[in-house]
């Protein structure tokens, strides 16, 4: 991150601006999606927008999240750079015809000729009392589909700099916002910059243990090293950032120096991401290792409304806590 | 077995009348308590309110029987209500309490009721479709002569398994009626900016029978859903109904500043003008049914039965966190 | 830029109709030397053939200039080549070969051709029906008066993402036509089997403007496309053109014992009394433009061009192991 | 497998088998899919089906994968048991809502008052020439749905008696079926039997490394297996025959006894089943691997047409064996 830090900008208003400034740059660049144009989406993060650039750029539209994905592809492929919002991340059941056997594949299947230029904007995250169809993180979904990005950013900062570089990037790239961090603060530069997509950020220096966490869960890695670092154990916080291309080297790197690993990812425990991520690590890292690595994800069950039921399936600062310290106590 | 209803009373008796009343006060003051629930934040989440449309649910429900299946969506209380879901474990379910209808797994946006035949609300928009579809497609092939109701917004009009939904209904003729709530907005767009053409021409294209009814008139709604569940039961297939209506409130209870996608003086308009309630109201006072008095009454009771329903709710307890591993698998 | 054809002109000019002649003798030829590649074992996979469906291409495309976008199908020879693609490198790319349109990776199902326009076959059913309607939105909005046209067999009727995307064309008047073409057959059960109500109804619905044509008869087609094209460039929207025609041979060229779901009766009467290539020979040569020695000089002419062609794509090299990993991404 | 083998059937054969025998048994089992009355499906797999039990039972639809799929559920809450047929497995990408908010959730959402007994079959499988949107293996995206069942079964045996129990389980559960396998032979007991969901079954028994394999690539594991015999390497191949329930148990003991381990399924490499299979082992032998687990899965990459070029994205016995070689080798 840049030495000068000027402000502070929401998770919400860094999004904002990384649209803002790239439609200002390329007047390809169209969002297409539902509520998108007065109404800035339900979580507002769109606001103002419309009334900069106008209905052709930012344009509400049916709910047809099939449909409208897939002209996103053809737009795409003939000269735009659409961004497609899917309002909840649990809708793109409804795309992946669109994404997994059209867009990521248009490429590859023409041996090059066409390209697909672009972003899909959606969620991710549960605790907000939504319910079973409104609270999942499927992106694993995404990142087992060769020729699709997966980008999980979890700053203000880190947000604007890969959405930009999404958005300017020749494939089609999905971000994954999590939901709960739209009015999370954080330093944003005035200047205009990029994060290259496939570079995993130390978001904290450790010795003892290594905790790899996505998304959502950076911030709750980041509170359990805090109380970690109350017991004397120094934790290493890795976010991969973006899953696909991911940035293998520095997770492994952490991993041998610190041998011991944690894998935090909000989506669903089984056949995840942290599988994947967990698998990395080993083969990379595997005779450094003291402990098998530990995966840590949303309890393999639907989402389920009641509070108390909700809040025990995903991972909590205290969960990791306690599934650190286990691991640092078997020497 | 399910009664048909035959769909030549055209003057509906009173019974049926001032049930349908009843029903509709009761929705309305489910309502109100939710969102009383929700600025009390004793509520988790987004409830999504029917105040408005009342005359929906409870003409369409009128007309079938508790054999039945109805699919309903997230704005879903009223159909829930209509189909004769109890209060006290509704709000139960909204509260995420253990004695609500799902065991506070589903909440508002997924109530459900078995005995009732209520195949569940679903917060996906039209994610209910097919399944209602399926639900007349045992029906059909279980001869059970049940029908089956599937509710949703105009909004879903947008979804293509609409229209798979409707082929295949129309080809196999299957007892399932598509009620089409047209409140005009779909959530903060006006649903001339997502929808072309006209609506009825959809299903007309499918060969599915389709008509339109005022939404905001319960008799009338009832007397068009008794003709297509009749129908529907004698075997000539789906049908669907456009019921234009409004809803009051906001897209869920924390859309408070709606005027940058709808006036006030629209709003006001409907309520004023339009009210399903007190249209019904004025119609049986005209009648000589009843007087003012006894609707006041009737609305006291059920403003008395919501308040101890929403007390239960609120002192029953949650779900032990033992239960969130139950009932992935049956 | 792409120069609009004036639909006014109802007598197609001789050039034109020479040209369109060719061209479906062309795709004629081509399809039979595809299964002879089949029968001689030669042709990985299985190709799905367009022979009698030619008119419906031809006619088309030759309404729409190079810039103008299409979309085709999993039986997409045709469209590709009446786009303007060469018999070598579609060869080539049916065997896997380098050189072939897409160095190989795609095959039949997924020949695309940058330099015509052809966004590429699908072998999605209605996998191109968005990307078509997406390619429409960039030229109006990069205001580039280019036409996409969206080829699809009716089995894609039964696709709800056709809906979803009709009804986003019109809301936006967009410049895409939409190609039904209607050979009776999904795979192997008859359409009637597969479709509720009216075709033409279901555009209809979404206020689409719709019509119908004989997809035998070249000079049909290519008249109403070059209006619904020259509509669509004026900025009056998509619309729907329904051609009714018919696949000779099987559903994909190991499709041999077809008895079960269509009848011989039925194939022979299509092949000597519909046939589009002997219709618009006969018109030739009523009209006096040509005689049948010309027309069979044509026929040789195009069939050793196709069997070169077709030693061009045999001889040619598979790609590189190496290019198994290139081109994931952009 | 019992002891008395009667006779040989295909794969196909047995999957046709096993439903005709549950459609007698319970008629309320129905089929729902493509061409599949009179055509049989285009693999000829249901063929005569249609003739025993009539058109309301093996009913053809429209070409509406979510809608059908959908109306499958839809029936399985209200008393029929659904047999819903996705020809090809690439086609579930339009089924991801039906089967992944409504099919999964549904008795959890309704705290277990409806049920979805549904089966869903369906194929996967590449090296058919079929390119990149008929060649795919995309079962990670359901194990990865907490409330559906997986399984993949190997040989005639397994399919026939895993299909039994899928159609007589409560839950939705989807097969899948490697394309290539239809015609692939084996004993079949003309005894009724069925399998039960969640254990994995010893293909071959084997003390120097572990051989996980699911599906489409047992027969090349067991290919692999008499090859590294005749170097003196004794391979056990393990096939968990179902993805979710997952037989953990089996998995990790094969592995703490071999102390080496390959996980090989067609999936695309990345994010997918061999990475859980993978951590699982991890998990539970990490003190008893010499090695890291290997994982071998389809190439990244969309399935080009080419046959060279696909023929190079899938594991072989040739691969196979290269790869548990240098894993034996080092010691
Ligand atoms: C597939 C899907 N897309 C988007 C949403 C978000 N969403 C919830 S309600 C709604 C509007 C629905 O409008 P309508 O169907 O008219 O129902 P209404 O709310 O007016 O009753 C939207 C877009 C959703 N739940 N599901
Ligand atoms: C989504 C999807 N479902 C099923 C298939 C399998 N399939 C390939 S072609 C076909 C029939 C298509 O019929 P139609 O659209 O009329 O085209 P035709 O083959 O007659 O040209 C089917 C079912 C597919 N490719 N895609
Ligand atoms: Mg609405
Ligand atoms: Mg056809």
């Amino acid at each position: 991150m840049p030495e000068v830090i000027a402000r502070e900008l929401t998770f919400g208003e860094a999004i904002r601006e990384a649209l803002a400034e790239e439609m200002r740059r390329d007047s390809r660049v169209v969002i297409l999606g539902e509520d998108v144009a007065e109404a800035g989406t339900p979580f507002k993060v769109l606001a103002g927008l419309v009334q900069e650039f106008g209905p052709e750029r930012v344009v509400d539209t049916p709910i047809s999240e099939a449909g409208f994905t897939g002209i996103g592809v053809g737009a795409a492929m003939t000269g735009l750079r659409p961004v497609v919002d899917i309002m909840f991340g649990d809708f793109i059941t409804l795309t992946m015809d669109q994404m997994a056997n059209q867009a990521a594949k248009v490429h590859y299947m023409s041996g090059g000729m066409w390209k697909v230029p672009m972003v899909m904007r959606t969620t991710l995250g549960a605790t907000r009392r939504s319910a079973a169809q409104h609270s999942q993180s499927l992106h694993a979904w995404f990142c087992h589909i060769p020729g699709l990005k997966v980008i999980m950013p979890s700053t203000p900062y880190d947000v604007k700099g890969l959405l930009k570089a999404a958005i300017r990037d020749d494939n089609p790239v999905i971000v994954f916002e999590d939901k709960m961090m739209y009015k999370l603060k954080g330093p944003v530069p005035v200047e205009e910059y990029t994060i290259p997509i496939g570079k995993a950020d130390i978001k904290r220096a450790g010795e003892d243990i290594t905790i790899v966490a996505t998304s959502s869960m950076v911030q709750v890695a980041l509170g359990a090293a805090v109380m970690l670092e109350e017991i004397g154990i120094s934790a290493e916080v890795v976010d991969p950032r973006t899953l696909w291309p991911l940035d293998e080297h520095t997770l492994v790197e952490s991993a041998k120096k610190t041998s011991r690993a944690i894998v935090i990812d909000e989506g669903y425990a089984r056949y995840g991401t942290t599988a994947e991520l967990a698998s990395v690590i080993v083969e990379g890292a595997f005779f450094h290792l003291d402990q098998p690595v530990a995966r840590m994800g949303a309890m393999h069950v639907p989402i389920p409304f009641s509070p108390p039921l909700e809040d025990a399936t995903v991972p909590t600062e205290r969960s990791v806590f306690d599934v650190a310290r286990a691991l640092c106590s078997k020497r | 077995m399910t009664i048909a209803t035959d769909p030549s009373e055209t003057d509906i008796d009173v019974g049926r009348r001032l049930r349908m009343y009843r029903q509709m006060v009761s929705i309305r003051a489910f309502e109100e308590q939710v969102n009383q629930l929700y600025l009390r934040a004793l509520m988790p989440g987004l409830a999504h309110l029917y105040s408005g449309e009342e005359a929906v649910a409870v003409g369409i429900c009128e007309a079938l029987g508790a054999d039945d299946y109805i699919t309903s969506t997230h704005r879903g209380h009223g159909h829930c209500l209509a189909k004769g879901a109890a209060p006290d474990r509704m709000f139960a379910e909204l509260l995420g309490k253990a004695a609500g209808y799902c065991h506070g797994k589903g909440g508002s946006m997924h109530i459900a009721d078995a005995a009732t035949g209520n195949l569940g609300a679903n917060a996906i928009v039209g994610g209910s479709i097919a399944i209602a579809t399926g639900a007349a497609f045992s029906s059909k092939y279980l001869h059970n002569n049940r029908v089956s109701v599937c509710f949703f917004g105009e909004g879903a009009l947008g979804q293509g398994v609409l229209y798979e939904s409707m082929n295949m209904a129309q080809l196999w003729r299957l007892p399932v009626i598509y009620v089409c709530e047209n409140n005009f907005y779909n959530e903060y767009t006006h649903f001339s900016e997502t929808t072309a053409g006209e609506i009825l021409g959809r299903p007309a294209a499918f060969g599915v029978h389709a008509e339109c009814v005022d939404g905001q008139d319960v008799d009338a709604v009832y007397t068009a859903a008794a003709r297509l569940v009749h129908r529907a039961r004698r075997g000539e297939g789906p049908a669907f109904l456009l019921c234009n209506t409004y809803r009051y409130t906001g897209h869920h209870v924390g859309d408070i500043n709606r005027e940058y996608y709808r006036s006030k003086q629209e709003e006001q308009q409907w309520v004023t003008e339009r009210d399903p309630l007190k249209h019904a109201a004025d119609r049986l006072i005209a009648g000589g049914i009843v007087d003012r008095a006894e609707i006041d009454r009737l609305h006291a009771e059920i403003n008395a039965e919501m308040e101890k329903a929403v007390e239960f709710a609120v002192s029953t307890p949650y779900p032990g966190v033992e239960e969130v591993e139950q009932d992935v698998y049956a």
